[in-house]
């Protein structure tokens, strides 16, 4: 059953040094404040994979030296430029980048969720991502003559990690159109939350708000964390802080810059009780 | 005489050219120009074009997460897509990875995105090339985030159908492989244009000048248009169409 | 555009002779009023394809002679015993069965929404389904070692017609949890909708009705058929008529006894406007 | 003493039995023994075991479409399910399809369900046999819904640990791929479960007699669990468990 946990540092507290973790594009409900918690404990050699691209949280997570490998579709801070850690990571080839593309990273959950071992894809051959990913394979399309395509692993994070509006005491939690959510937590073996709030009405017995649930049974655990997403936005709740992400993105254009806001804004942070 | 515009006006107005007919068009995340040339362009069809923004609440109607805009492309309901490089060449490679030898990039970009699967799936791919230089559109690009083309037996029902930059309009010839110059901007000369682009390109039969948007056009692009891209871009709404030229 | 009908026979008037046709199961939605239909407009050689299984409209749709082939897990009344029209149909090899079992129908039709020509699933092997169908391959998985994995067709329907509870003015059609009708949308050429009632309420502004919806894009037309599940239930809206149905399950033992239910309850009924 | 037992109350006080330390059991639609059974295993797992029931509203949380109960299966997420068959072999082979000759069977059933999928990925697929004869419990299945076991190589997480029947309980042995009589229901010889069986099975050490629920179990059949299949199986609920035996 899913615990009910009192921090995004507790949450948290069991993703292990080289877990496989999975995080949400910005828009879908970044777990900002449990990132923060892991970079305070100083977790190692995680395997970061981008549903499908990662902003803000990957870049923070590489620059604290949390990553050994990412596995994405993109890396960028969006409006606010290019992803300065991840960016140096990859050109100075401490962090490893498995480049994928967006359809790609969503088919291999949804291998993960149905239990097959690959999945088939359209498009992509030709391109030097294919030339480059050894565990893409091509084959004959079984169904067509002289028809190459290509077939992707099942992707299988051993955590995902993302933070949702709401849920309730039974650990179902609501994302809405946030479908990819959905996804990952039936693909991934644990799926920790942060939410705004733990409301006492059940998310299940009201239809509307079912069909935008994921039910407990895939949630591992769950944890207040009120505007948890920030300084990212939580569209619908909340709007970024743009000053605060624009600050970051011309601190970390170095090493010592970012180390600068790390100081300040991670470390220095209180852990929540 | 015609009135006086801004050059994303007159780009605005090239995409919503190149976009008819297209009954569902949809414009990935941070692309303000091909987002008003597609609500252009969907002003004058009366109804019958669809535009989806990524990124924009009121402009997507996507309810089955991320992946649906894929699907979506796949099952043949997208007619028209937009697509950037930091690199391009002149057989429509496109390189949105890095510059220099892989995977330890010299200088590395945000990723390939979409590009690798909607290339080869919507019909009409239209580039878009912000800066017109020998720096971006190159003779081979460093990494082939998606290829312009794909040999017999590889199933692609999409692909570039033109590149448009701050100079001038090419078209994609998909049996060839080349792009060719449709029509130079005001002002820019085949010659200036050919010592900018870093790779081959042939021309066609008359080079033509872009067409320049009309009083009407504008009148839409500072109106219905800029309303609705205030939403996913403000601030482009603002102080590009919010003003006259 | 979605278009909107004056009726079920309106919006069943393009269903061609020979077309394929999916349908959902019974819970999520039968779209009666517009089966009726298509039995009166006596379309014929129809491909029924029950998503996964289907009952009372796949009895009456082949005991009318409408169909040639149904794909299926199942076909049956469920509490109300066996499917007779189907049974004695398949023994008389006036209908052509092609037996497959749920989570397949399932995945053919995400291959179809993902454009991919198959899916690989688990399961199946050994059993005399995969025997007698030609049209699914075993391949050994390329992730495995003597790993045997079967692969199954894209399926594609020509058309999906289901009955919801609600539409707006623009064609989108809420279904709330069942997302099979989402899937069945997706995945076919043209997509069907009878609804309750069509309402001036955009069921895409609110966030939480988005979340059940299937967009316009995906809906060719929709006509309002009040009780257009009748005599099956709508869950949450209305039950079964439990005494139609027995009555129903007894008549149709017969040829004759189902001749005399489809002269008095579907061709002597008349065509709303 | 005992007290008075319906035939159905042992049965389903017989499934609970099974399905001790699953953490998740699913049911499939129209089996009430099944869920009754269940529902008794949960309320004695105080709160450790989730329990599905297809068909009922409150009772199945799934928000992912009629795929999600394969998908959760595969998932690993579901350690116990129940499977019946028209006809049953002693191989654990089952038939939902139909009797004679395929496809015009000369008896047609409804279909194989998600049987050919669920009973190679649930762990603990219990098979329920309501007619214990030799016409349910056959030599050799006419037709393969789905295989009691499978070749080295197959992919099969899952399979039949157990038939319950209305006269016993047999065990499954999945190297040997044949059923072991485990316990006779009260009143159910050796010899006359045999004459009924059409196939041949072993027998255990000591064949056991099916124990009968006791007076804690039957409360919480009257009572509790009365109550939660109240709304999937109204009926069952009233004239089944509504009254002593």
């Amino acid at each position: 059953m899913t615990s009910i946990l009192a921090s995004a540092e507790e949450l948290t507290g069991g993703v292990c040094c080289g877990a496989s973790v999975a995080v949400p594009r910005e828009a879908s409900g970044c777990a900002m404040e449990a990132v923060r918690a892991l970079v305070r404990r100083r977790v190692r050699d995680l395997t970061l994979i981008a549903v499908p691209q990662a902003g803000f949280q990957a870049d923070l997570l590489i620059g604290a030296g949390c990553v050994r490998q990412v596995e994405a579709a993109a890396v960028t801070l969006g409006e606010h430029g290019s992803a300065p850690r991840f960016r140096a990571a990859v050109s100075a080839g401490t962090v490893e980048i498995r480049d994928s593309t967006c359809p790609a990273i969503h088919a291999g959950l949804q291998a993960a969720e149905k239990g097959v071992p690959f999945m088939p894809m359209r498009g992509i051959l030709g391109s030097d991502l294919a030339l480059h990913r050894d565990d893409w394979h091509t084959i004959e399309n079984p169904y067509g003559e002289n028809d190459p395509i290509l077939l992707l692993p099942a992707i299988t994070p051993d955590v995902s990690l993302f933070h949702a509006p709401r849920a309730d005491r039974e650990g179902n939690v609501w994302v809405g159109v946030n479908r990819e959510l959905l996804t990952m937590a039936h693909a991934s073996r644990e799926t920790l939350v942060t939410v705004e709030a733990i409301s006492d009405e059940s998310l299940t017995s009201d239809v509307r708000l079912a069909a935008g649930t994921i039910p407990s049974l895939y949630v591992s655990a769950i944890a207040e964390a009120p505007r948890g997403a920030a300084p990212v936005g939580l569209p619908g709740y909340y709007d970024e802080d743009t000053s605060h992400l624009r600050r970051y993105a011309e601190l970390a254009q170095t090493e010592e810059g970012f180390d600068r806001y790390l100081a300040e804004q991670v470390i220095a942070a209180p852990a929540p009780a | 005489m015609s009135e006086a515009y801004r050059p994303e006006e007159l780009l605005m107005s090239v995409v919503a050219g190149l976009l008819e007919g297209a009954r569902h068009v949809a414009v990935g995340a941070i692309s303000p120009i091909p987002a008003g040339g597609a609500l252009l362009a969907r002003e004058r069809a009366a109804g019958r074009m669809r535009v989806s923004i990524l990124g924009s609440e009121r402009h997507t109607f996507f309810t089955d997460g991320g992946r649906e805009l894929f699907d979506c492309a796949a099952q043949g309901r997208i007619d028209a897509f937009f697509l950037d490089g930091a690199q391009i060449d002149g057989s429509a490679n496109i390189n949105l990875v890095g510059i220099g030898s892989y995977p330890r990039s010299r200088v590395r970009f945000a990723g390939s995105f979409g590009s690798a699967y909607l290339y080869f799936l919507v019909p009409r791919v239209i580039l878009v090339a912000h800066e017109h230089s020998r720096r971006t559109l190159v003779d081979r690009v460093d990494f082939v985030s998606a290829p312009g083309t794909s040999p017999p037996g590889v199933y692609r029902p999409g692909g570039p159908v033109a590149l448009v930059t701050d100079r001038c309009v090419f078209g994609f010839d998909r049996a060839a492989g080349r792009f060719s110059l449709s029509s130079a901007h005001p002002g820019q000369s085949v010659g200036a244009i050919r010592d900018k682009t870093g790779f081959e390109f042939t021309l066609d039969d008359a080079v033509a000048t872009t067409a320049v948007p009309g009083a009407a056009a504008l009148a839409l692009l500072r109106g219905s248009v800029r309303e609705a891209l205030q939403e996913a871009y403000p601030e482009f709404a603002e102080h590009v169409l919010g003003q006259a030229a």
